[in-house]
């Protein structure tokens, strides 16, 4: 089910300290990254509260783009692995809803590393691409009817989840 | 003139209107003071008397139960018409409720397991049809939706009482409240509130030692021995929705020796509840690479149930991808 | 969602002359947000060839005034260049700063995409999220701290000596706290320093002195910090003072204990494992302070019960065998870490041969060698103690530059290798090779001293040494120390005989850099050298606010980079002092004690201690002055009891939803 | 919203397709071969046991490739000479796979039948040979083939080093065959299949 037309939403939550200065970067360099992906800046990947992630993903979002400094360089000392820890469990939480892990991905980049975070965030809306839309924005209030008829493959929670090295 | 006072039981277990039974004598005093004109479980009353009433003239809608079918949606459209003021009464028509997991399987997924699983005598393999034609006429069964919903989904409520079932001597506290605001004694609380409840979570008014939390590892509450009676049951491992679920039970689980699975739902302010728990089991997590992380959730074996036993209707995404994709 | 009145908005898009303007439409945005954002509260949107002029920040200024704005959005580069002017400008007005947000649309898209198009829609997209967030954001006041005069200067090497004597004069006391019996560092065991050749301990010793006898600081040599409190302007340090068992008020450091100690043991530290010291002793002659110290471990009083030869001795009784380890309080405004290095341990490259080649020699070995106060009196000879070497193999990039052991470069050992070449050769006239991968003599008057080396007669091989061995394969290698390596010059496998290698070793954190930041609450790099605040500008800052490093803690450097930093850091804590107190960015997190259950949750979040659980009223709290505003308490109280300013989840949540453009129907969604 | 499309930003990302002949050896090279990130320090040619006689030490190999000197690389006897005893790959100090970029360089070399010398690429052939027939190599086998078929003069001068094997048990004279062969040799087919489709 590939749309041609298909142009993924992508939110973005950046740390202040590594992975904004690190997209201020690309664009002082003006390296070219795909342009779906809008960022919100907080202070610490740490900050990052679940819900913002559910948030973005049940009001439009295509996939949601994590990015912390990376582990043992947190300018809260440790605060990224607390994001680490958050996002692993979130992705088996979303797994369980139907959601393809992959949706969510979390990255480690540092103020300097402005060409990493281009290419991330270029190769992210590649991979939410194939993936094709989520359209849970769109999803409707339930009211529609139901026939009785075919069952799917029932979803189950999987343990199976990718994480970024 | 008695104010009037109406009850109805949409998707749900009927232990709420169990739970208003018993606050005991209390129940004379909804007798005394109301006008009951409408509830099915306690009397005979026709959806037609309903919808002869004059829109606004019952006081209080004590709602339980979730929409799940058209017939629910009605009834909740009508209720909502006909009453002044209407309570989402319990867990179910608060935020989904245990009816609410449902909604982690397309609809037809359900249909088919409750008539063609292994335990179910269907030599013929019918399935329900939500018309039929008799002779008589045409027969008509209410037809489930795509996913169920809380009562807020479907029309506007005025206050919310959580708890599956809520507690019995809050029921009777909110009935005294009604009672005087009726004689001018008092004041309602705002437009949306949540009544009957405490302000912050299980664990305010859990008796349990607590520290700093370091977990190696998740376990079910049976597989550790012995229990220790006295320290937090998080601590010792078990993930206890108590830190994330509001207060007002008297951390009666826990009391009785066993986690908190979330019937009170969230917090006051919260947006969604699972992602609450999301990050109280992570932050107790005790591992630094994502492979000991991963190890460690493993003990948690159905996550997504886990953070959202009570709540996943009410949730940010209300139901698995799938019931929204399949028909 | 808001139920209070509707703010009034006012958008500005900046053209920032063709660098937005030429890939954005900038009319096109401001018009578009006046018109889908009107709803918002949005009455005014402009656009602007510069708003960061003074004609744009005054256009702003006025509409603040004359429009009665209550917030401001700016589409122009990224927060961290313009955010503090447009603030200003907002409250040159009369509006708190706070109430202004930038909206990046330089950095995040006129600069990274090239589609016209495309980039005027994220531009809406991005403006309309700042939109929706500024509307949540709340009036903030800048919290005011004092700042305590003192300050702490952990470290006595060259850096922390210079950092300490900036402040001094300047006034102001310092505590200069080192872990060795004596200040000096590293520089104290070096012979001569490139590319000068002036003697180092000429140079440092009056130096040392100074800061001994300054007025303004209090030296606490042999002593360690263990605990530190408090922030920016109001540190609570706790210090351990170990025993010396040499009462410092009677001493008169005369050494006569040093001489009649009858046990000798070999200085692993001073020097490099070369030579001897007294278990009674100053490090060198001219320690300061130069009150000796006793080695418990090794003195035979301690192990024996017997001996006391020192205490016989002794003019003034100053030998005190029951002193105990002291701990201070003290209380300091800032802080300046000067930590320094260690030196690579050169037996991890084993094919150089350190430690099972008798005749191969670490850098400090060799500056202690070739050091005229040196266990050789300066005479640079074979490990036998007497023999002058004919031919010297220098290599460098040992430890450095190398995946297999640390990957970045040392900074300083070309230009050590070309110092010990020079050494050699005016010492010893052996022939002497220098191997190397890229040589690296950037620097005033550094490169002219590699020139003067080679104009000496030192044979240069571009190649890393691949081996150090004793193994010979004919008549001219016998005996030798063979060194094989690629000439890569040559394009041709040489095997080259020396009587002595030297490794030119490499720098790396001290290896209790990783709990040293943790007590100071500052964070290392992979590598483990402590990180500045911004390695461009701001090099001698950290995260944490009162807290500064320099010298090799930051990363390898050499003494005149050091002194620098020294000197640098000095500078940014006066700077302080003077001020009195110091504003802290109101981003911080708060309890709502009521919603609070007292879980426990957050407590072992936060890496500032900020987070005290008050047992009595079984609440958290957080201490607002320690908080960094990180808000991952925020983002992980279960209760939603927890809120952060600047960053509050009602901007995150309105943020997301401008974003994803789901704020441009009216009403609710 | 208009669509967001910018196919300049996505081809602009694509190493995929960089043309140069440093990067085709490394696409070529099994793993990570880091070849990129070569120094030229020197530590692979001062490493190597056999460097002397080498045409190029393995570092001027690289840059050789870098020059897109593409012929005179695959002309070069230094792959063929390679021992694989990975000194070179132990000690780099950038991580470079290069005894792997060697087995590339032979398998490239042959492909284009750029060796200057037969006999190499002979000699890994009976080797493989040997080892698809028993399993494993089979030393006399080898020696006695590869000789008879380049130097056959030089097979009696080879005899007093055979017979000095064999007396130490270092080569035995009937060949051996590993257990389950007939396993090794659908692996091996197999390999080759992907081999031919890669």
């Amino acid at each position: 089910m590939t749309d041609d037309t298909f142009e993924p939403t992508i939110i973005g939550f950046t740390c202040n300290w590594c992975s904004y200065r690190a997209s201020d970067l690309a664009g002082t360099a003006r390296m070219k990254y795909a342009p779906n992906v809008r960022l919100i800046r907080l202070m610490c990947s740490g900050r990052l509260d679940p819900t913002f992630v559910l948030r973005a993903l049940s009001g439009g979002a295509d996939g949601v783009m994590i990015t912390g400094c990376h582990p043992g360089e947190c300018h809260y000392i440790e605060q990224n692995y607390k994001a680490l820890r958050r996002f692993l469990l979130l992705r088996r939480v979303l797994t369980g809803l139907g959601i393809e892990p992959e949706r969510v991905k979390l990255v480690w980049a540092s103020a300097a590393e402005g060409a990493k975070f281009a290419a991330e965030a270029t190769a992210f809306v590649e991979e939410i691409r194939k993936l094709g839309p989520l359209n849970w924005g769109k999803a409707d209030s339930g009211q529609q009817t139901v026939d009785h008829e075919e069952p799917s493959t029932v979803h189950r929670p999987s343990s199976e989840v990718e994480v970024p090295a | 003139m008695k104010p009037k006072f109406a009850m109805y039981w949409a998707a749900s277990c009927g232990g709420c209107e169990i739970a208003v039974l018993n606050t005991h004598e209390k129940i004379l005093d909804v007798d005394a003071n109301f006008d009951v004109v409408f509830w099915p479980v306690a009397m005979d009353a026709k959806y037609k008397d309903v919808e002869a009433m004059e829109d606004g003239s019952i006081l209080l809608t004590l709602f339980n139960g979730s929409i799940r079918n058209d017939e629910n949606e009605h009834i909740a459209k009508l209720l909502r018409r006909k009453s002044k003021l209407l309570v989402a009464f319990g867990s179910c028509a608060c935020e989904g409720c245990i009816p609410g997991l449902a909604n982690l399987s397309p609809v037809g997924d359900i249909v088919h397991t409750a008539f063609n699983t292994i335990t179910t005598d269907n030599p013929h393999g019918i399935y329900p049809r939500t018309s039929y034609d008799v002779p008589e006429g045409e027969l008509h069964i209410p037809t489930l939706a795509k996913a169920l919903r809380p009562l807020e989904q479907v029309v506007d409520v005025d206050y919310y009482m959580p708890g599956c079932p809520p507690e019995s001597h809050q029921i009777a506290a909110v009935i005294d409240l009604v009672v005087k605001v009726v004689k001018g004694e008092a004041e309602l609380p705002p437009k949306g509130a949540t009544i009957g409840v405490g302000d912050s979570t299980v664990c305010d008014e859990c008796p349990r030692a607590r520290n700093v939390k370091m977990i190696k590892e998740f376990t079910r509450i049976q597989d550790i021995a012995p229990v220790d009676p006295t320290l937090c049951i998080l601590e010792q491992g078990v993930p206890c929705n108590g830190p994330a679920t509001r207060s007002g039970c008297n951390a009666r689980c826990p009391q009785a020796g066993a986690q908190c699975i979330g019937c009170y739902g969230p917090a006051e302010g919260v947006m969604d509840y699972g992602a609450r728990l999301i990050t109280a089991f992570s932050s107790v997590i005790d591992a630094t690479t994502p492979e000991e992380i991963d190890h460690i959730l493993d003990g948690i074996p159905d996550p997504t149930g886990q953070v959202y036993r009570f709540n996943l209707a009410g949730s940010l995404m209300k139901a698995n991808k799938s019931a929204w994709e399949k028909a | 969602m808001s139920d209070q009145k509707q703010e009034r908005v006012g958008v500005y898009v900046c053209h920032c002359g063709t660098n937005i303007a030429g890939t954005v439409d900038v009319v096109d945005v401001a018009n578009w947000a006046a018109e889908k954002l009107k709803h918002q509260g949005v009455i005014i949107a402009r656009e602007y060839k510069f708003m960061c002029s003074s004609l744009g920040q005054e256009l702003i200024e006025k509409d603040i005034k004359e429009l009665g704005l209550t917030r401001v959005v700016v589409a122009a580069c990224s927060p961290h260049l313009h955010e503090k002017t447009f603030r200003t400008a907002a409250k040159n007005a009369g509006l708190n700063p706070y109430l202004v947000e930038l909206a990046s649309i330089r950095e995040q898209v006129s600069w990274v995409h090239t589609d016209k198009v495309v980039a005027t829609a994220k531009s809406k997209a991005v403006v309309s999220g700042a939109v929706s967030r500024v509307i949540e954001n709340r009036a903030l006041d800048e919290i005011k701290v004092p700042i305590n005069p003192n300050t702490l200067i952990v470290g006595g090497g060259v850096a922390g000596i210079q950092s300490a004597l900036e402040i001094a004069n300047a006034g102001f006391h310092v505590y200069l706290v080192e872990r060795e019996p004596s200040i000096g560092g590293h520089m104290a065991q070096f012979d001569k320093t490139f590319p000068t050749l002036d003697c180092s301990a000429c140079i440092l010793t009056p130096r040392m002195v100074e800061a001994g006898t300054h007025p303004n600081i209090t030296l606490l040599t042999w002593s360690e910090v263990t605990n530190v409190a408090g922030y920016v302007g109001n540190f609570h340090v706790t210090i351990k003072k170990k025993a010396r068992f040499v009462n410092e008020e009677l001493c008169t450091g005369c050494g006569i204990c040093q001489e009649k100690c009858p046990k000798k043991v070999i200085d692993d530290v001073y020097e490099a494992g070369l030579g001897y010291r007294k278990t009674v002793y100053t490090p060198f002659a001219q320690a300061v302070p130069n009150f000796p110290v006793m080695d418990k471990e090794n003195c035979t009083y301690f192990i024996k019960g017997t001996c006391k030869a020192c205490e016989k001795f002794c003019p003034t009784n100053a030998i005190d065998f029951a002193q105990q380890d002291q701990m201070l309080n003290i209380d300091v405004g800032n802080i300046i870490l000067a930590t320094g290095y260690d030196l690579f341990d050169a037996r991890r490259v084993s094919n150089y041969g350190y430690g099972r080649l008798p005749n191969v020699f670490t850098s400090l070995e060799f500056e202690r060698l070739s050091n005229a106060a040196g266990p050789t009196s300066g005479n640079i000879v074979l490990r036998d103690g007497k023999t002058m070497p004919k031919s010297v193999g220098i290599i460098h990039c040992v430890g450095s530059r190398d995946k297999n052991f640390n990957n970045y470069c040392s900074t300083i050992c070309c230009m050590q290798g070309l110092k010990f070449a020079h050494l050699v050769h005016e010492r010893t006239g052996a022939t002497v090779y220098n191997f190397y991968i890229d040589m690296r003599t950037a620097y005033k008057a550094y490169d002219e001293f590699y020139q003067r080396v080679l104009e000496e007669g030192t044979l240069f091989v571009r190649g890393k040494v691949a081996e150090v061995t004793d193994a010979a394969r004919n008549d001219r290698e016998k005996g030798k120390l063979i060194i094989q390596c690629e000439d890569t010059l040559a394009g041709k496998q040489r095997r080259i005989p020396v009587d002595m290698v030297i490794l030119s070793s490499g720098l790396q954190p001290r290896k209790d850099a990783k709990e040293v930041g943790k007590l100071f609450g500052i964070s290392c790099s992979m590598d483990g050298w402590f990180t500045e605040k911004h390695p461009k500008l701001d090099p001698v800052a950290t995260m944490t606010e009162g807290i500064y490093i320099v010298g090799c803690a930051q990363g390898p450097k050499d003494i005149p980079s050091s002194v620098a930093q020294g000197a640098a850091a000095s500078a940014r804590v006066l700077d302080k002092i003077l001020q009195k107190e110091v504003s802290l960015e109101p981003i911080k997190a708060s309890i709502n004690k009521e919603a609070c259950s007292g879980c426990r949750i957050c407590n072992g979040l936060c890496p500032f201690n900020a987070i005290a659980f008050i047992a009595d009223d079984m609440v958290s709290d957080i201490n607002p002055a320690l908080c960094q505003g990180c808000g991952t308490c925020v983002a992980a109280c279960p209760a939603g009891a927890i809120s952060g300013t600047g960053f509050s989840d009602a901007q995150i949540m309105a943020q997301i939803d401008g974003l994803l453009l789901k704020n441009l129907e009216i009403g609710n969604y | 919203m208009p669509q967001m499309t910018d196919e300049r930003v996505r081809a602009g990302m694509n190493r995929e397709e960089d043309p140069s002949l440093l990067h085709e050896v490394s696409m070529k090279t099994a793993g990570v071969s880091h070849l990129e990130m070569c120094i030229q320090c020197g530590t692979c040619g001062g490493s190597c046991p056999v460097a002397m006689d080498m045409e190029h030490t393995p570092r001027m190999l690289f840059a050789m490739l870098r020059a897109g000197m593409r012929e005179e690389v695959l002309r070069s006897n230094t792959p063929w000479l390679c021992v694989s005893c990975y000194h070179c790959v132990v000690r780099c100090p950038q991580e470079v796979h290069i005894a792997d970029v060697m087995y590339t360089l032979k398998g490239m070399a042959i492909k284009a039948k750029l060796y200057s010398d037969s006999t190499a690429p002979h000699f890994s052939q009976t080797f493989v040979d040997m080892v698809e027939a028993y399993g494993r190599s089979y030393e006399m086998g080898l020696a006695s083939r590869h000789y008879l078929r380049h130097f056959p003069l030089r097979l009696p001068s080879m005899m007093p080093m055979g017979l000095g094997m064999i007396t130490k048990g270092r080569m035995t004279i009937t060949p051996k065959k590993i257990k389950h062969l007939d396993q090794l040799k659908s692996i091996l087919h197999r390999a080759k299949q992907l081999e031919l489709t890669s």
